[in-house]
């Protein structure tokens, strides 16, 4: 479903974001991507919904060779990806309903479709009461969750998570794991940067450990990491 | 893909509330940029139609001997209310002479006293052709023509006008030119900024998922209506002011001639509509475009 | 607290080349709009300039009576010359009187031969006094002057030309109003974008602690430097343009009272960049303050 | 140093964000403030800086009656008070060094201060090579870092800290938990909003929860929660 070979990206003025990267998942795979604070779990995931380019290397996903991709289906390619971002990046002039919405819309969904779906998935994150609210009338749990709400919608082939939980509680997080869980057992790929070690602890999932932008560990059923504290 | 049109509705809807201050802006923008344009085109088009007239005034007088025959007078008449090129023909016989001299020298008598009758003053024609370029081929029909002393030309005065006319004419031109392009630089550049604060929102829609077009379509029909009320808004304020400022120039008889009918400043209306639409959906795109690149 | 001077230029300047866009927008639009109302001021000054001269064209004729002594005339003669109202007076005895019949009639021979010797037409003083308004005065002192026949002015043309240059200059005062209104308008409207596109620092500023002035100066400083660069511009527009108009201009006789000094080009400009910054620096403060309140 | 009576807050369209609070918190304390995402931790927080109003009760912070502070008097109460915003709130247009240069610029500190201080405190959060950045050039837990060395660098009577390591991997969440400590003892009174249950339940300090807008337990040398999973 994923598969990187040989991929480095630098960014101006960065030593290296990603070195030499090789991986591969395989459909339906529920992988952890951890790793230190710039160790470059954003920059892997936004390669792969060609927001950034690689400086070298090739990328596949969905089966596409992405660095052949004409940009005028660059859209499509994102369709079949669903993105939670780190910023949530949700759209400020609509509300939470419309910013769910969103995603339905832009792939030509009618209108019954998206009035029936979008309350049940904001249910599903805790936020059938907020549906007016604008972002900037969220906090800062609630705007992750639209936008993991958002990234969820249209049942996506692909789901990437960049720290979904990271300004959510406990038990909050939990429900989301949960969600995140059921989706890949319905066949989506999942892919979640993270630094929480209990969730990774507890899943026992693959897991892909960065560091200065090399691949430093991969290992099915993995653990958070080996530092002690 | 088709984009639904009742998704564009509503988008473009909602965000011309949601950005009022970018809506007024853009709005304002567009107002007072193409009041200029329209304006300019207004004024062209009434110093066209005073020149016009100005010139209609344009004639030639052509003076029989003092002692012409009625038969040499008549037969010139003839000739030149037969001629297509001319408009108007007055003849002026040696009575309306007499007192046209005593007018134009009331303030200097010691002319007048040098004419005692009327019958010292040749009889004339006053010819006023279709067009003031046609005075010079008028004339000389009649430089030999029986019982004809001499055709005088307004020749000064002519050339004056028609220099005058040429002059006023390009230059309005040039203003008009000037203010659209200023008017269209001024509304890109509120377009402009106007996306510009709103390209991270452009930048998210990209990477949901939305195709440029997608995204572009509201944009420009927001551009449009923005355009089409500025647009309108000038329109209106010319409508609103030209009753005033065609009643201060009523009082000035050299600029009588100088007005604009309701038709005109219709047409020109239209235009401004049309103007506003295009400059504000075409720079939207535009605008647009440029943060579409994510 | 007094801000720094070295961190409010720092911050000025880097702002500047940050918002590049806005820096141009605002600057674009600061030139375009000054330039307009640059245009309009100098139009009103070359207008004003013209009818002046228009206006000291305007005379009366003391005509004597053609058999007038040599006493009377040069009696006539000294006390127009001791007025100080009167700014030129000239002579025009029997032969000068004579000539000029001629040349005016050149066109109308049967004039002409109504006046056999020169000595038929009267000799005249014609008298410019210093304005245009001072005409009626001079003239009645000579009406009952001794071998005075007549006193003649040129009343008609006198009014004409007063209501015309009193309707062109309010009107010109007018355009360059509404013009500065407009530009102002327009000024503002793009500074209240730029800064709406920044309204999330300036509130974060706030945040940590920054004053309103701290936080007002440099966005003002930038404002002021936008508005001069934009004026300076629009003045370098103006020099650039007017050898070309001036150029066009020349070639129409009416229209060659018609320009502009260089000091009065330089006057305008200044006018124009003491406007820019002030525009610049006070519209920024005031949309600025708008988002202040955090 | 902190004392809030009866504080209610209501945002339009919200049941409440704050019902009835009373806390009173000295001089030099450190307390967490834990809860639910939504639970009003980050209005409690901006409630003290002013940002927002309370509806009804009364507020002191370092002394003050801050209902009754004029507005030109907020900025001086704010240099009182570091804050690590959830959202961070760097300033776009400015790079990592000039962000945290503000916080003293603003105070009128004289520019050798800055050029000594600035460089020490990127160097403390790991941030020394990264100076010439702007914030959308760094991954995420780099800009939540910048945030916190903003609120340190003038040494603040009062830090407020909402969610300083939600996206930092935790041994990174370490170093800046013992920053914090340290910062602590030299007597900076610090609350600070977090959903880490590890780290509250290692530092046994204070413990403020709120739910829904109501205040369920203030428990000295307290743990995270009594929520099991
Ligand atoms: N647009 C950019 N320009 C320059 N450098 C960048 C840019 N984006 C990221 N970087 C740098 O690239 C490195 C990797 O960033 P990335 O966002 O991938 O890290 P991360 O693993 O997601 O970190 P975190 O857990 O803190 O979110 C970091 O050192 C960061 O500073
Ligand atoms: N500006 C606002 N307008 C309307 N409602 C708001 C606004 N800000 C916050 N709220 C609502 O107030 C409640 C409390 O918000 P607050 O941000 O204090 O929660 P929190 O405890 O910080 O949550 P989190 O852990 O998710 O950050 C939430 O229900 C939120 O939706
Ligand atoms: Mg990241
Ligand atoms: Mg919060």
């Amino acid at each position: 479903m994923i598969r990187l070979e040989h991929v480095s990206k630098t960014y101006k003025g960065t030593t290296a974001a990603l070195r030499d990267l090789s991986v591969d998942i395989a459909k339906g795979e529920f992988v952890f991507l951890v790793g230190p604070s710039g160790s470059g779990k954003s920059t892997f995931l936004r390669l792969l919904t060609k927001e950034e380019r690689p400086d070298d290397g090739r990328i596949w996903v969905a089966g596409k060779d992405i660095a052949h991709l004409s940009s005028w289906k660059v859209p499509f390619l994102r369709r079949n990806i669903g993105c939670v971002f780190q910023d949530f990046k949700l759209l400020p002039n609509k509300n939470v309903f419309e910013n769910v919405a969103f995603a339905l819309e832009v792939i030509g969904r009618p209108k019954h479709v998206i009035v029936s779906q979008v309350p049940q998935i904001l249910d599903l994150v805790g936020l059938a009461k907020k549906r007016d609210n604008l972002p900037t009338e969220l906090s800062g749990g609630e705007q992750q969750r639209v936008s993991i709400a958002r990234a969820f919608v249209n049942r996506p082939l692909i789901l990437l998570a960049d720290e979904p939980t990271g300004n959510l509680d406990p038990s909050t997080s939990e429900g989301i794991m949960r969600l995140l869980d059921r989706i890949n057992r319905t066949g989506t790929t999942v892919l979640m940067a993270t630094h929480d070690r209990s969730i990774v602890d507890r899943m026992r999932r693959r897991v892909i450990e960065l560091d200065h932008g090399q691949l430093v560990r991969d290992q099915a059923r993995g653990v958070y990491g080996v530092a002690t504290n | 893909m088709a984009i639904k049109v009742d998704y564009v509705a509503r988008e473009t809807f909602s965000n011309l509330k949601r950005n009022a201050l970018m809506t007024a802006a853009a709005v304002l923008t567009v107002a007072v940029s193409l009041a200029l344009v329209g304006s300019a085109l207004l004024v062209r088009q009434a110093v066209s139609r005073a020149t016009t007239q100005w010139k209609g005034g344009v004639e030639l007088s052509i003076f029989m001997n003092p002692d012409a025959t009625a038969d040499e007078i008549s037969t010139i008449d003839r000739q030149v209310h037969d001629m297509p090129e001319v408009k108007k023909v007055t003849y002026v016989d040696h009575t309306a002479a007499y007192d046209e001299f005593v007018r134009i020298f009331r303030d200097s008598p010691e002319f007048k006293e040098s004419i005692q009758t009327p019958d010292q003053l040749p009889p004339s024609f006053r010819v006023v052709p279709q067009k003031a370029e046609l005075v010079d081929s008028v004339g000389q029909r009649f430089v030999n023509g029986a019982g004809v002393r001499q055709v005088v030309y307004a020749r000064d005065t002519i050339k004056t006008i028609l220099k005058v006319t040429r002059f006023v004419t390009t230059f309005l031109w040039i203003v008009a030119l000037v203010a659209l392009m200023a008017a269209s630089l001024l509304i890109l550049n509120t377009i402009q900024l106007a996306i510009f604060a709103r390209r991270r929102e452009v930048g998210v829609m990209k990477l949901v998922g939305a195709t440029n077009w997608f995204i572009r379509v509201p944009f420009m029909m927001e551009g449009l209506i923005q355009g089409l009320i500025g647009a309108a808004a000038a329109v209106g304020l010319m409508i609103g002011l030209r009753p005033f400022v065609q009643g201060q120039l009523k009082h000035i008889q050299l600029l009588q001639q100088f007005f604009v009918t309701s038709s005109q400043v219709l047409g020109t209306g239209l235009i401004l509509l049309v103007l506003g639409s295009v400059i504000g959906a075409a720079g939207s795109a535009v605008a647009v475009t440029r943060f579409l690149d994510v």
